[in-house]
């Protein structure tokens, strides 16, 4: 089934254009990367999808559903969720807060249910709670549920990004270099931890990553941009060895 | 050149630096390499003084640095490249190149530089008028390090340049690197990306939640077992 | 509506639109390199006028010493007010810095009800100042035309101090990121103190300006110039300077032809200025030379 | 814990060898220059007559800030703590008005200075006041244009955030039309802020539409900057106002611009209108060495009344000294006569001046009209 | 859930205590320091809507003022008897049909409440977009504006002239009444779903859109409901002070506020209850610096002006001190204050309401 596809989409900043006529595929279930040199225009294809910006031009479509141009909290609703490239979370909030708000676009009483504490509003209040324990719980940072977000260690706080995303109850989760500043074997783990969640949560995931061992160990599919331009598309095998993709960006194969 | 010992900062009630010593020595590469929230950066910081140490000395060319402002770090010919570029977005490539010679009065000298650093980096020569807000992280990068450069520092200090940067660029830094240290100036290197630091470095610490866990040459601890399952990964060839 | 009397009504405003010109560079330029709103400007740019008034009335000094005495005074208080109300508060929340300075622009005004006393002082003007120029039947005070003049000057001197010199590209440096220009041997303090020192003396040139032309000087005279030249400077995009002598002109033209051409409103003048404010807001989010605030996601 | 001590305090207040008289008036904000004449004009008389029933009088000072909430506190803190038995002030109508309340339900009497809005008195059997009211200025001053001035068109400059000005502006243009019997004999109306420093398109405006004489109530300050601009613009016809405008800066701002403005008051120092005024005029200027203004006189008035009263009532019980206030007929004050009518107003006389050679002038009387 | 029970009992307690304690109060205490009280308790309701705009949602705005004055008008104009108001608008007559209207307090002030919330959600609608300073200088503008009109409308205001005689409905009952309703319907938003989606706009905008909340919906939401008090509170103070004109909604009041929230601690319930006590009594304590003080031989005189210079240097130190207020953003919570009150008398607790 398809989950998300997009048609040429195009962004163009004054004069600049940093994405053009972007075409994407991604199947339900499947783990797709984006790659491409700094500047290329990734986090800028992000944005576009989950109405950050507005596409000069082109399309997008959720399960076959046109969602360009909608608010992002209304695409979050409909099912992408996302972690930001420089970590954005509720910095003064708690740990289980920061989840805890990202059930709120799911709730069904309305403000004064909410004041007056209705039973309908304690129930879902109740539920939330529980729901959000246990995504922190599976992201392992139970321990530190009560500390303000900003004090976790960098990596911690990406996990929290993920366990924030998930508790939209996305059918697509977008992650924006999710191993930017860890070392070597943080970067296994959290790989590791990616497949997992998919398998788990039932997810489709589309990421952005830097580091080869995360992307060439775990997408399905990669595309490369260069220059807002899609220079190539397919397996890990095929991108390691384009040559074009290798002159762009990954340089004369030798380990990073 | 530097030497820092017994330092110890706390944020808040909570100790980030528990007392770590570590040395410098001149014309030098050494990298501080460690997992996330491990100190590194608060170590830098306060080198600099942007940072105030609870306990320990740090000196460099035996003087007290600890009384040393932050803003007279540069005459002393120290400068840190931080962490996450903050290149100035709304100065130019040659005004961001310039304020990194901002203490400088030699005018000539500081012409001599700018085409230094710009042959060390061509990609800013062809960029000289461009606002830096606009060059993407790669470019950044490089105009954050080339301002340091500006300074002509003795002592380069480097915070997690590699972050965010496509697999090309890493290297290209990497090689710029050990180019500057060729000529002359001493680096204290920290970097998430241990396997290219450890390459380059002539000496390294580990550093784990506040403490230095393990020293060595660069080359010895790539080969070290211990080091290479917390940091290195299993994957590495 | 005849053309003369259009004219008249024209000239009144670049009179007026000047002087908001004027006070807003200062206001503007304050802002654009600490991010601070400095509600004290007002009070300051008041104070200037005491210092020219006692200069001249106490002291018995020409006017144009005891103008020049009293913009270097002026600036000392700026720097003086920067060191003790802003400086240690420089790491805190943003709203508390504008608490401190609105609490400067309190303490200014009852300092001067305390010390000159309440009651306005008429201003001493020069009558190379206050002469009236007749063209035809258009009466325009000699003022009218020095104003727009001073205004011009300053505003090409402090773009070529912040584009052109090594101290302008320090102020820049420091309005976006104090620990790096810091990390560069850029004096933060001192940068700051001295844009402090200048803003001031620009207050201090606009609120001489002020009492020339309107010569009466009390404690509360700031408040309603400052905060419309806020305005006009936010018009214009605060922090660009080009932008707050735009939107000085705009607002002070503005405000005479409302008056003029529908006088029944001439009480809602002060609502205009905001009225005007927040069209152009809606239309342009950070005035109409303002920067994007382009956040990167 | 606070609240008690508070009460302790106040109890001991009230010891009774002294007869407090409030003084509310606003020391500080936008009417503190007016405040501040009145209370030399109050302590004046508190110095001359310093005792009245064989006790010392002792003036209880608040500053009610020239603001509507701090008003009222200042009213409640004088009624209240101070317990005084009577009140005196304030300049402004409007802070009088927000003590209204006040002093009505502690049941103590206050005797207004120069607070001239009807509405202060109306309805508030409490408060009277020695000035008269903003219904006859505004009068008076249309009877000066119409008659002695001959002006068959005039232009209306009111401060709008100012209840006095609009008020007087009202007055002025009902019994102006009243007189020339011509519905468009007010040619232009124009409006500024209180605290408004350009009047220029205002001005400009009034130019073209060539009145006789312009009417402009308001603040010296302002007015005296409003007056000046209008002779810079070429500006001819006469400028006539309101009491307000009689203090020393009017002139020393306004200088030569303001040469002619007349205008009407309660008060002058260069006929002497009662034995009273002789008394009061020679030990102010020994005391201050200047001028007093009007509202020194008021001041002085309200006090000696207040005086006048407790002496009369021979007991400091609040509401024995009210209706001793309410029946005063024919006092004589510093600034004229002073008879209470059933709204507790002064009915006196207005003095009409104007500015020549940089002096107020006295120009005329007017009687009120019975 | 068995603590949860037991806070409930606390407060009831706490609140019955209190109204104990104002019954108390209104028999003893005279006008002058019921009125500061009374004061105290509305600062304490402005307080608290400021601070569910400002401190909580992260708006930075300062037209409290404004919605105070629709407030405080409303209710005025509905709860003057009708020769009252005749004898107010003696220049132009107020139009109909307020002046046939006369309605009793309560639905005064709540309609007062729901139009400054009406004006706020049309305010709102544009002004919310605009960010930082922006959005400070333009609610800023709003306020003035509404104080312009109203000094411009003769017919429904009275213009500059103000509204005299307003019947003092306001007391002790009636102003702490609404404190605790305001501070109960405060800590029950705050702690709900919603108040969280207020944090996270106030936190981090492009996060929390992107975490799927409706931004707009939510701005405009803590923007009425912080109106809506506002104009309650406005509408205690005008029936409080009996008088009200369009000068009275300056700035400087907004400023009042402004500062309770900031001297409290942006974001902190209780910083805000105890901060609104603490200005509003030290004005008033303040003020013996403007009278001559008579130390028996000898008398200094008193310098008008003097109280606001000690006060602004005053506050500026305390905001020198307190970088984030009193309390910053923590709170006094029921838990905490059982256990003080374990070891204290009861009396204490009921106070710090
Ligand atoms: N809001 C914006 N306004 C103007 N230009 C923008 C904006 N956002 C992005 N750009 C530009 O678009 C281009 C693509 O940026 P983008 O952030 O998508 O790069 P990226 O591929 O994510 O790079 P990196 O790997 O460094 O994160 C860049 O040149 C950038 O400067
Ligand atoms: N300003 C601060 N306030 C409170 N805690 C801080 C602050 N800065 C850093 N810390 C804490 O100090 C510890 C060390 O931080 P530091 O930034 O030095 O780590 P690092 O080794 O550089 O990690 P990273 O790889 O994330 O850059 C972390 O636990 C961090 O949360
Ligand atoms: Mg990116
Ligand atoms: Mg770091």
């Amino acid at each position: 089934m398809n989950m998300l596809r997009t048609e040429n989409i195009t962004m163009k900043f004054g004069g600049v254009t940093a994405v053009k006529d972007f075409s994407l595929n991604i199947d339900k279930g499947e783990i797709v990367a984006l790659i491409g040199p700094n500047g290329a225009g990734k986090t800028t294809v992000f944005n576009m999808i989950t109405g950050v910006y507005k596409p000069t031009s082109g399309k997008i479509f959720l399960k076959d559903k046109d969602i360009t141009g909608y608010r992002p909290d209304k695409i979050t609703s409909f099912g992408i969720a996302r972690t930001f490239q420089n970590i954005r979370l509720f910095k003064e909030l708690s740990v289980l807060d920061n989840v805890l708000i990202a059930n709120h676009l799911r709730i069904k009483s309305n403000f004064i249910e909410a004041i007056v504490r209705l039973p309908k509003y304690n129930r879902e209040e109740r539920e939330m709670h529980e729901k959000s324990i246990e995504l922190i719980k599976r992201v392992g940072l139970l321990d530190v549920i009560h500390e303000k977000s900003s004090s976790l260690p960098y990596g911690k706080q990406r996990r929290l990004e993920i366990a924030r995303a998930l508790a939209t109850n996305p059918s697509i989760l977008l992650l924006d270099e999710p191993a930017a500043g860890m070392n070597p074997k943080e970067t296994e783990d959290l790989t590791e931890f990616i497949k997992e969640i998919r398998d788990e949560f039932d997810l489709t995931i589309f990421m952005i990553e830097h580091h080869m061992q995360v992307v060439m160990g775990i997408s399905d599919r990669i595309y490369v941009l260069d220059y807002g331009v899609t220079i190539a598309e397919g397996n890990p095998n095929e991108i390691q060895n384009n040559p074009k993709v290798i002159e762009a960006y990954l340089g004369v194969s030798e380990d990073a | 050149m530097l030497n820092v010992e017994n330092l110890v900062v706390c944020y808040g009630g909570i100790e980030a630096l528990k007392g770590i010593d570590f040395n410098v020595e001149e014309g030098k590469i050494v990298t501080l390499i460690g997992a996330n929230g491990a100190g590194k950066s608060t170590t830098l910081k306060s080198i600099v003084g942007l940072v105030k140490p609870k306990n320990g000395k740090i000196s460099y060319l035996n003087k007290n640095l600890l009384n040393v402002e932050t803003k007279n770090m540069v005459k002393e010919g120290i400068v840190l490249v931080p962490e996450g570029r903050r290149v100035f977005p709304d100065l130019t490539v040659l005004e961001n190149l310039k304020i990194g010679a901002f203490v400088r009065k030699d005018e000539n000298k500081i012409k001599e530089d700018l085409e230094w650093v710009y042959s060390l980096f061509p990609r800013l020569k062809e960029r000289t008028w461009q606002l830096a807000g606009t060059l993407s992280g790669g470019e950044q990068q490089m105009l954050a390090v080339g301002r340091a450069l500006m300074a002509r520092p003795k002592l380069m200090m480097m915070d997690e340049p590699s972050l965010g940067l496509a697999p090309l660029i890493v290297k290209e830094i990497f090689e710029i690197i050990k180019e500057i240290n060729k000529q002359g100036v001493t680096i204290l290197l920290i970097e998430q990306n241990a396997n290219a630091a450890l390459h380059i470095a002539d000496y390294a610490y580990v550093l784990e939640t506040g403490k230095i866990t393990m020293q060595g040459k660069g080359k010895e601890l790539l080969e070290d077992e211990n080091v290479k399952k917390a940091y290195l990964g299993q994957n590495t060839k | 509506m005849t053309l003369e009397l259009f004219l008249q009504h024209f000239a009144n405003g670049i009179s007026l639109g000047s002087l908001y010109a004027l006070i807003a560079i200062g206001y503007t330029m304050v802002y654009g390199i600490l991010r601070l709103i400095n509600f004290a400007h007002g009070d300051i740019f008041m104070m200037a006028t005491y210092f020219a008034f006692f200069g001249v009335l106490t002291f018995n000094m020409p006017w144009y010493i005891s103008f020049i005495v009293a913009i270097i005074l002026t600036g000392l208080l700026g720097i003086g007010v920067e060191k003790a109300a802003y400086r240690p508060l420089r790491n805190s929340p943003k709203i508390s810095i504008l608490i401190s300075a609105i609490g400067v622009s309190y303490l200014l005004e009852n300092l001067s009800i305390v010390l000159f006393d309440g009651r306005p002082k008429p201003f001493p003007t020069p009558n190379i100042f206050a002469d009236v120029i007749n063209i035809g039947n258009i009466s325009i005070q000699r003022l009218t035309f020095i104003i727009p003049v001073v205004t011009i000057i300053l505003l090409f001197l402090l773009l070529f101090l912040v584009n052109n010199t090594k101290s302008g590209m320090a102020m820049r440096a420091v309005s976006k990121d104090q620990e790096t220009a810091q990390l560069m041997g850029v004096d933060v303090n001192s940068t700051i103190s001295f844009t402090f020192g200048i803003g001031s003396m620009l207050a201090a040139i606009g609120g001489l300006m002020w009492a020339l032309k309107f010569p009466q000087i009390q404690p509360l005279m700031g408040v309603m110039p400052g905060l419309k030249c806020f305005i006009a400077a936010v018009i214009g995009g605060i922090g660009n300077i080009k932008g707050a002598v735009i939107g000085g002109f705009l607002l002070g033209i503005g405000e005479i032809l409302l008056v003029a051409f529908l006088p029944s409103l001439s009480g809602y003048r002060d609502a205009f200025a905001f009225i005007l404010l927040i069209l152009i807001l809606l239309f342009k989010p950070t005035g109409i030379m303002g920067e994007k605030i382009a956040e990167k996601v | 814990g606070c609240s008690k001590k508070e009460q302790q305090t106040s109890s001991s207040n009230s010891n009774s060898d002294v007869i407090k008289i409030g003084v509310f008036e606003p020391m500080t904000g936008a009417n503190a220059a007016g405040g501040a004449l009145e209370i030399e004009g109050i302590k004046l008389a508190n110095e001359l007559y310093p005792e009245v029933l064989g006790k010392k009088v002792e003036l209880v000072l608040v500053d009610n800030k020239s603001d509507k909430v701090e008003a009222a506190n200042a009213a409640a803190r004088l009624t209240q703590k101070e317990k005084v038995t009577v009140i005196l002030g304030s300049w402004g109508s409007s802070l009088s008005m927000a003590a209204g309340d006040i002093v009505r339900k502690a049941q103590i009497p206050a005797i207004g200075t120069s607070c001239t809005n009807p509405l202060v008195t109306k309805g508030n059997d409490y408060y009277f006041r020695v000035c008269f009211i903003d219904p006859f200025q505004g009068t008076v001053m249309a009877n000066y244009a119409y008659s002695k001035l001959g002006a068959k068109k005039a232009a209306i400059v009111q401060e709008v955030s100012n209840d006095y000005a609009v008020g007087l502006a009202k007055f002025f243009t009902d019994s102006f039309k009243e007189l020339t019997g011509d519905p468009n004999c007010i040619v232009a109306v124009s409006n500024y802020n209180t605290g408004d420093q350009d009047f220029s398109a205002q001005l400009t405006n009034i130019k073209s539409a060539n009145p006789d004489v312009i009417f402009a109530p308001g603040n010296f300050t302002e007015s005296a900057l409003l007056i000046k601009q209008a002779r810079q613009l070429g500006i001819k016809a006469p400028f006539i106002g309101g009491d307000t405008w009689e203090t020393p800066e009017f002139v020393t701002i306004g200088k030569e611009a303001v040469e002619g403005a007349t205008f009407s008051t309660f008060f002058t120092s260069e006929k002497p209108i009662t034995k009273e005024s002789e008394k009061f005029l020679e030990a102010f200027r020994k005391k201050y060495n200047h001028e007093p203004a009007a509202v020194a006189a008021l001041g002085y008035d309200a006090y000696i009344l207040a005086l006048d009263a407790i002496k009369r009532a021979g007991t400091t019980d609040s509401v024995k000294v009210r209706d001793e206030i309410a029946k005063t007929k024919d006092f004589e004050g510093a600034a004229g006569k002073i008879s209470l009518d059933e709204n507790g107003d002064a009915v006196k006389n207005a003095v009409i001046k104007t500015v020549k050679e940089g002096k107020f002038t006295y120009l005329d009387t007017i009687e009120p009209k019975k | 859930m068995k603590r949860k029970k037991y806070n409930i009992i606390f407060s009831v307690i706490l609140i019955i205590l209190l109204f104990v304690i104002l019954y108390f109060a209104k028999l003893y205490l005279d006008d002058y320091k019921s009125r500061i009280l009374n004061l105290c308790a509305i600062y304490t309701i402005l307080g608290l809507s400021l601070n569910l705009i400002n401190g909580f949602t992260g708006l930075f705005s300062l037209g409290h003022a404004g919605f105070m004055a629709i407030g405080a008008y409303t209710t005025a104009l509905l709860t003057m008897p009708i020769p009252i108001k005749e004898q107010n608008f003696f220049m132009a007559p107020l139009i109909s049909p307020l002046d046939k209207i006369v309605w009793p307090f309560l639905p005064s002030l709540i309609l007062g409440g729901i139009l400054a919330a009406f004006v706020a959600f049309l305010i709102g609608a544009p002004v919310l977009r605009l960010k930082g300073d922006y959005l400070a200088i333009a609610t800023l503008g709003f306020s003035e504006i509404i104080r312009v009109i109203f000094t411009n409308t003769q017919r429904l205001t009275n213009g500059a002239l103000g509204l005299k005689g307003i019947p003092n409905t306001t007391n002790l009952f009636w102003s702490f009444g609404i404190a605790v309703i305001t501070l109960i319907v405060m800590i029950l938003l705050i702690n709900s779903s919603y108040g969280r989606a207020f944090k996270a706009i106030r936190e981090d905008e492009i996060a929390a859109e992107n975490m799927g909340i409706n931004l707009f919906k939510h701005k405009i939401l803590a923007f009425t409901i912080g109106a809506f008090f506002a104009g309650i509170g406005g509408g205690l103070l005008g029936n409080l002070i009996g008088a009200i004109d369009p000068l009275m909604f300056r700035f400087f009041l907004t400023y009042n506020i402004l500062l309770i929230i900031v001297l409290g601690g942006m974001g902190s319930i209780t910083g805000t209850v105890i901060s609104a006590f603490i200005i509003t009594i030290s004005m008033e304590a303040l003020r013996f610096l403007d009278e001559s003080i008579n130390l028996g031989f000898f008398t200094i005189r008193g310098i008008p002006g003097l109280r606001m210079v000690v006060f602004s240097v005053l506050l500026m130190m305390v905001i020198l001190f307190f970088r984030n207020g009193l309390m910053g953003n923590k709170e006094i919570t029921l838990d905490i204050l059982a256990n003080k009150l374990s070891k204290k008398p009861l009396t204490k607790g009921g106070v710090k309401r």
